[in-house]
């Protein structure tokens, strides 16, 4: 990143339109339940998280063109990745004897 | 019943063959895999000691692909050999088999006991054994001065069934995992859960139980006993109505229960110290009968000062041991 | 030498006058490195007494000299210390940090007073532990594993040991980015990644290990915190919290911290095995990518702790096949050392006696490990002495001894003076026989069904603990006579000259020994391969002044 | 720190010259020094994300319905107020490139503004739900009483207290680094060559942003579907 050689105009153009989509697409997340994909809810919202958290990333945050950081940060989500494809995907929905259990299946308070 | 400590490296259930095997194998291959590293190591440093070698002679090889390929894909070859043998026990262990053939026994694990209750026989008794270990007491010489509770507190199964029991801990409690050398196997008691554990035993015979999950000051005493009797002779007392373990009485007066209940490790009976809980001497002059009856019932309600709620356990009683052991506390009989 | 920063001092702050004031508030790795040092060993001490305690408790059936409660304390106090406090630092807050930037040619790590502070953090850390022993009900009596439930119920000082943990945790975190980042700027030039000393890829893969497992452990124990507090309901059963979800959270951490340890402690090996046979590495790159690819696969494995807990079968099938995976990668290093020694010359020094005897031990330790991720085998031995001997062999017969074979190799590095070597091959054969003594009889005890964390046993398993007690008396007797012929080598050693080992990295390649401040005098051009030998000497030669290759 | 770094030279072995990287200076190790301590916090909130999603499979309708009744328009309106001082954050940074430092500054302050009503609005919403009887150790969170809500509601407003209050926390710390930032720009510690502090804060800033926009779907949206939601 260079300080010297830097277009004020755009760079701050670029910040609006990132600002834009990114109103946008929380406009989005509050209509959706009601508008597309409302069977399947929790996933709609999860992907336009990831679309704005992407926005972020990439804009606000400089990642365009830092290979070596981009590199690090997918690694790291890789390994979240994997920790929720194991605990979640295998432990959890295997989940054994969960008709005796108490915490799966306790009694209601009311 | 004998106190005599036995049954670990007892082959006693039908497991024991499948698993020793495994290991066995196991340790014969690594055993293998060792030397390949250790003997060529001991070999290289007395052949090519400093003293033997002259300096132009030394070696340049850094890179051989055979030897590399070798040394990686062999090793994987073994990793899956132990992989499919170790998955293979492990689905022998976690298989259950089909209820309906087997004997189902409920256990409960706790500080610092073990509990079991049987299925209702014939006439609708519910046979509930187990609690606290005692260590038998030994004079010098070996023999048996003063006998445990290991007897009265064990597991009473039939030989050649299949057994599953059904374990949890009460919820206010810690894990403890229920563990039977003697059978190669074992399973964490969690509280909220239910995790089960099953075995067929086919040798006669009392093996050992022990608390293999960290559980706090007496996790070194959570011992049980698994007795395997002929089924006749199982038989024989499971259909009865007594309350009593086969192999012994099982004492159902205030003292008896206080001590197999596991009361003793918390608290004195006879002093104010405070071993976990508080001391309990003097304490029927303190409360009256229906407060100490609510101490044992519901123990997180009248927390006495300086201590925290959530240690005590939670008890259940029948209406008359409960009279019996709160008895017992006002007047030490 | 050119003046590049600060003053002569390298202080954080100020310039003091007073000699200890300079190294209190230092910025200069060396230094940093040597009090990390000091401190450790003080707090070893400590853990290993209480780890003595055991032993004589262990002597025989029924209790001896301390009570259930005490004996557990004993041994949650040896855990946390050995662990947290020694063994996770350990060798990259002392070698990282004293020989690192030394081996790629830096003047220093990236954030210097970063770097300091951290330090002092760890310091922080260590007194809150500390402070948890007098406080109170006491120091916690969870073991070091903290499992839930029982962590929230006892009255002993569990916040303050996870407090404690926490903060080590973040200082561990700390020097792990440091590293990193030095490693990825301050290489000198030329030097790319395939030129690193292997030692320092050891750190590299472990500066992974520490920025990205540690969170983990950092945000559970502020869950069991906010559980104890605030009965949020986590971990809590009777709030519908599920205890095995604690043990996932923990191993998940835990597991890739016993790479951490052992990585770096593999990196000295792969120090010392070309040097003292004078030969260059056999493989470098499957050396270098194998720490790599450990480090990696080392996050995936963690449930084979959990084989018993109540997780799923299906989960566990996953994660034995996935921890095989972790035995390829080592059993690759291996080969490529004992092929580095192939048609070599050999030199028996020290340091080379001590790597020889971890590749026996640690061999073992890896081994067993292998016995009890067979998940059938692992659901006999799960919580026995089988797996406590298998840990003991690896961090103990691996890492520790390790860190003496580094210790001995160092040395005349970091104090210019040389010990004996008489004395340092016998202390190391009296802990050889000493360490094999007290920990082979636990595997078979563990076999036999002897639990860990049992302060009283059935009378069965009295001979194994009694051959063990008598291995930890020579142990620990191995251990005092070699320390103090570190001392003595220290006060009254020869002048060890600058590279007496014939050794090829930067790190022997200092105007004087100890090094001066700012270490090398110039920064050199790397253009050569770590260990470059020709007929058993070093190839590359510099002249001290211009750092410039002579040879 | 007075004087000025010079860097050193190396030369290789055919006398050609290489510029040596200090620490010193380092504008790039210091960034990457920054983002690899964001990549902690992203682990951080992965581990607690895991622990949401476990219970979750457990209690999939308690979920829900927990979810249906937090206040939406409030979290709606701190996610713009978010995204709006995430702006202006960026824009500070940008002028302090191009040398305008008063206008850095005034930004720096709108944003310490915007993260201040961020809190206040928290506030509201944690004293509404105290008023509904959910809040830590407290009437329905409490268990085995009257009120007490089934398991998994239980959870999920726990973890959202937490989580929560965790990205609070965030804030709070990110208003005291805006302040000390300018503290640093006043003493022109800070300006428009040197200014690796003012770009790393920044990175901070939008990672706590970040941490919202998974936050605030996963608590206040995944109840929003059919069920009717709001207070
Ligand atoms: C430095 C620390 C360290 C290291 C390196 C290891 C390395 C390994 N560990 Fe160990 N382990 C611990 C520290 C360590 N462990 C600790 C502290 C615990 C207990 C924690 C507690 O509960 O308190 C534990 C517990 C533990 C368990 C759980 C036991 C239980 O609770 O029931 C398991 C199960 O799978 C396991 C497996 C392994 C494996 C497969 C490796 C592998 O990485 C080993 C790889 C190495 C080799 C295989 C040897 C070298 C290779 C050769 C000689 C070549 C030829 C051989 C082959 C190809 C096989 N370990
Ligand atoms: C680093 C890890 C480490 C080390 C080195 C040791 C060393 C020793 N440990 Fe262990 N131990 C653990 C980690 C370690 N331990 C852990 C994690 C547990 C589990 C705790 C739990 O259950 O929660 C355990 C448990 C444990 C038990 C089981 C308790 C039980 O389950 O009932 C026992 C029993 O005897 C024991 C004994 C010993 C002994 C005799 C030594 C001796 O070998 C000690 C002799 C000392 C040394 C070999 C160290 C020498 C090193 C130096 C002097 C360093 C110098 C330092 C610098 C230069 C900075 N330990
Ligand atoms: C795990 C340890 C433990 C066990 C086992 C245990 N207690 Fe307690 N007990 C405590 C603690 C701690 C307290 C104080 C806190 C409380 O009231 O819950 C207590 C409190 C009590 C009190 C109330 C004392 C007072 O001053 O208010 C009585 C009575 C009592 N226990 C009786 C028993 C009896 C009878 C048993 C066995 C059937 C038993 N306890 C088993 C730990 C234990
Ligand atoms: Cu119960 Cu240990
Ligand atoms: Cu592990």
């Amino acid at each position: 990143m260079d300080t010297n050689t830097i277009d004020y105009k755009k760079e701050r153009a670029g910040y609006y339109k990132v600002l834009i989509g990114l109103l946008l697409l929380t406009a989005v997340t509050f209509i959706q339940p009601h508008l597309f994909m409302t069977e399947s809810n929790f996933l709609a919202q999860m992907l336009i998280a990831v679309l704005k958290a992407w926005m972020i990333l990439m804009y606000y945050m400089h990642l365009k063109g830092e290979k070596l950081i981009i590199w690090m940060v997918w690694f790291a989500l890789s390994i979240v990745l994997v920790f929720f494809i194991i605990v979640i995907g295998i432990d959890v929905a295997n989940f054994n004897n969960a008709a005796g259990s108490y915490i799966t299946s306790a009694p209601n308070a009311n | 019943m004998s106190n005599k400590l036995e049954g670990f490296s007892t082959s006693a259930s039908t497991f024991n063959a499948d698993l020793d095997f495994a290991f066995w194998l196991h340790i014969w291959l690594s055993v293998g895999l060792f030397l390949s590293v250790v003997v060529p190591m001991i070999y290289f440093a007395w052949k090519y000691n400093a003293n033997k070698v002259k300096n132009e002679d030394i070696g340049k090889v850094t890179h051989n692909t055979t030897l590399e390929i070798l040394w990686t894909l062999i090793p994987v070859a073994i990793m899956m050999l132990f992989f499919y043998y170790g998955n293979t026990t492990m689905k022998m262990f976690r298989t259950m088999p089909a209820e309906a053939q087997s004997l189902v026994i409920n256990v409960e694990g706790s500080k610092w006991k073990w509990k079991y209750t049987y299925p209702a026989n014939a006439s609708g008794h519910v046979h509930e054994v187990g609690g606290v270990y005692k260590k038998p007491v030994m004079n010098d010489d070996g023999s048996i001065k003063e006998h445990g509770t290991m007897g009265i507190s064990a597991l009473y199964v039939p030989k050649d069934t299949n057994i599953i029991l059904k374990m949890t801990a009460p919820l206010s409690d810690v894990l403890h995992s229920y563990y039977i050398p003697a059978f190669r196997t074992k399973q964490d008691v969690v509280p909220g859960r239910e995790t089960t554990l099953w075995f067929n035993a086919n040798r006669v015979g009392s093996y050992d139980v022990e608390c293999a999950e960290y559980c706090g000051a007496d996790h070194a005493y959570m011992y049980s006993k698994v007795v395997v009797m002929e089924k006749a002779d199982y038989e024989a007392w499971y259909n009865s109505n007594k309350g009593d373990t086969p192999k012994g009485d099982f004492p159902k007066d205030g003292k008896s229960l206080y001590a197999s209940n596991g009361c003793a490790s918390c608290h004195s009976i006879d002093s104010d110290t405070i071993l976990v809980g508080p001391g309990l001497k003097g304490i029927g002059a303190k409360y009256d009968s229906e407060y100490l009856a609510n101490a044992l019932t519901n123990p997180d309600k009248d927390v006495p000062e300086g201590f925290y709620p959530g240690i005590m356990p939670t008890f259940k009683f029948s209406d008359e041991d409960l009279k019996n052991i709160v008895k017992y506390m006002e007047t030490g009989k | 030498m050119s003046k590049t920063y600060f003053d002569e001092t390298h202080c954080a702050i100020g310039h003091p006058k007073s000699t200890f004031m300079q190294w209190m508030l230092t910025v200069d790795h060396k230094r940093i490195g040597l009090m990390y040092a000091a401190v450790m060993f003080t707090f070893f001490f400590v853990a290993v007494f209480t780890a003595l305690l055991m032993r004589f408790e262990l002597f025989a059936p029924g209790q001896q000299f301390i009570d259930g409660p005490t004996f557990n304390q004993a041994f949650t106090l040896h855990g946390v210390i050995m662990i947290f406090l020694f063994i996770i630092p350990g060798i990259p807050a002392i070698f990282g940090n004293i020989v690192m930037p030394l081996m790629i040619g830096a003047k220093d790590v990236s954030f210097p007073r970063l770097n300091w502070a951290t330090f002092w953090l760890y310091i922080l850390g260590c007194c809150v532990a500390l402070a948890s022993l007098f406080i109170g009900e006491g120091v916690a009596d969870t073991g070091w594993t903290f499992y839930a439930p029982y962590s929230l119920n006892t009255d002993t000082n569990v916040i303050m040991a996870l407090t404690a943990a926490f903060i080590l945790g973040f200082a561990s975190i700390l020097t792990g980015l440091n590293f990193l980042v030095t490693i990825h700027r301050l290489r000198a030039p030329g030097m790319t990644f395939f030129k690193m000393p292997l030692f320092v890829w050891g750190i590299y893969a472990t500066a992974w290990i520490q920025l990205l497992a540690t969170p983990v452990i950092g945000i559970t124990l502020i869950l069991a915190v906010m559980e104890k507090y605030f009965g949020i309901g986590i971990f809590d059963p009777s709030k519908g919290g599920d205890p095995v979800l604690f043990q996932h959270l923990f191993w998940i951490y835990s597991h890739p911290a016993v790479y951490l340890m052992i990585l770096p402690a593999f990196g000295i090996m792969s120090e010392i095995i070309p040097t003292f046979s004078r030969k260059e590495i056999f493989g470098y790159r499957t050396i270098a990518l194998s720490s790599a690819s450990i480090a990696g696969i080392g996050y995936l494995v963690w449930g084979h702790h959990l084989y018993t807990s109540g997780m799923s079968d299906v989960a566990k099938s996953v994660f034995s096949f996935l921890t095989f995976f972790v035995a390829i990668p080592t059993g690759v290093k291996f080969y490529d050392w004992i092929a580095t020694m192939y048609q070599g010359k050999i030199v028996l020094s020290t340091p080379m006696i001590w790597g020889l005897g971890t590749i026996i031990t640690f061999a073992i330790g890896g081994i067993t490990g292998i016995t009890i991720t067979m998940i059938g085998v692992d659901i006999h031995l799960q919580d026995t002495y089988y797996s406590v001997a298998h840990f003991h062999y690896a961090i103990l017969g691996g890492v520790v001894f390790l860190m003496f074979a580094g210790m001995h190799y160092w040395f005349p590095l970091i104090t210019g003076k040389m010990y004996k070597e008489t004395h340092a091959k016998a202390a190391f054969y009296i802990q050889f026989v000493g360490f094999n003594l007290l920990w082979f009889p636990m595997f078979i005890a563990g076999w036999y069904g002897m639990p860990r964390r049992y302060f009283d046993y059935l009378p069965e398993f009295q001979i194994y603990h009694q051959v063990s007690f008598y291995g930890a008396l020579i142990f620990v007797s191995g251990l005092i006579y070699m320390f103090w012929t570190f001392y003595r080598g220290w006060t009254k050693g020869e002048p060890s000259g600058t590279n007496p080992w014939n050794a090829t990295t930067l790190e022997w390649h200092m105007p004087s020994s100890p090094p001066p401040l700012e270490n090398h005098s110039k920064v050199p051009y790397v253009d050569f391969n770590p260990y470059e030998y020709h007929h058993g000497e070093p190839v590359v030669k510099f002249n001290y002044e211009t750092m410039q290759r002579i040879d | 720190m007075s004087h000025e770094y010079v860097p050193e030279i190396a030369t290789d072995r055919e006398g050609n010259e290489h510029v040596v990287q200090g620490w010193q200076g380092d504008f790039y190790g210091g960034k990457l020094g920054f983002w690899m301590f964001m990549l902690t916090e992203v682990l951080m909130f992965g581990a607690m994300f895991l622990v949401l999603a476990y219970y979750n499979t457990l209690h999939p309708q308690d979920f829900i319905d927990a979810s249906a009744s937090l206040n939406r328009w409030l979290g709606g309106t701190n996610t713009v107020i978010l995204l709006v001082s995430a702006l202006t954050m960026g824009l500070g940074l940008l002028k302090m490139r191009v040398g305008d430092v008063k206008g850095a500054k005034l930004m720096i302050w709108a944003t310490i503004l915007l993260a201040a009503v961020f809190l206040i609005i928290k506030g509201f919403e944690w004293t509404a739900e105290y008023n509904h009887g959910i809040f830590l150790m407290h009437d329905k969170l409490l268990v085995g009483t009257e009120n007490s809500l089934p398991f998994g509601q239980k959870l999920f407003f726990g973890m959202y207290f937490t989580m929560t209050g965790l990205h609070g926390f965030h804030i709070i710390i990110g208003i005291g680094l805006m302040l000390w930032l300018l503290k640093r720009i006043n003493a022109g510690k800070v300006s428009q060559d040197h200014h690796i502090l003012y770009w790393n804060i920044a990175l901070y800033w939008d990672i706590v942003h970040l941490i919202w926009v998974f936050v605030f779907p996963y608590f206040y949206m995944i109840g929003a579907g059919g069920v009717t939601g709001g207070h």
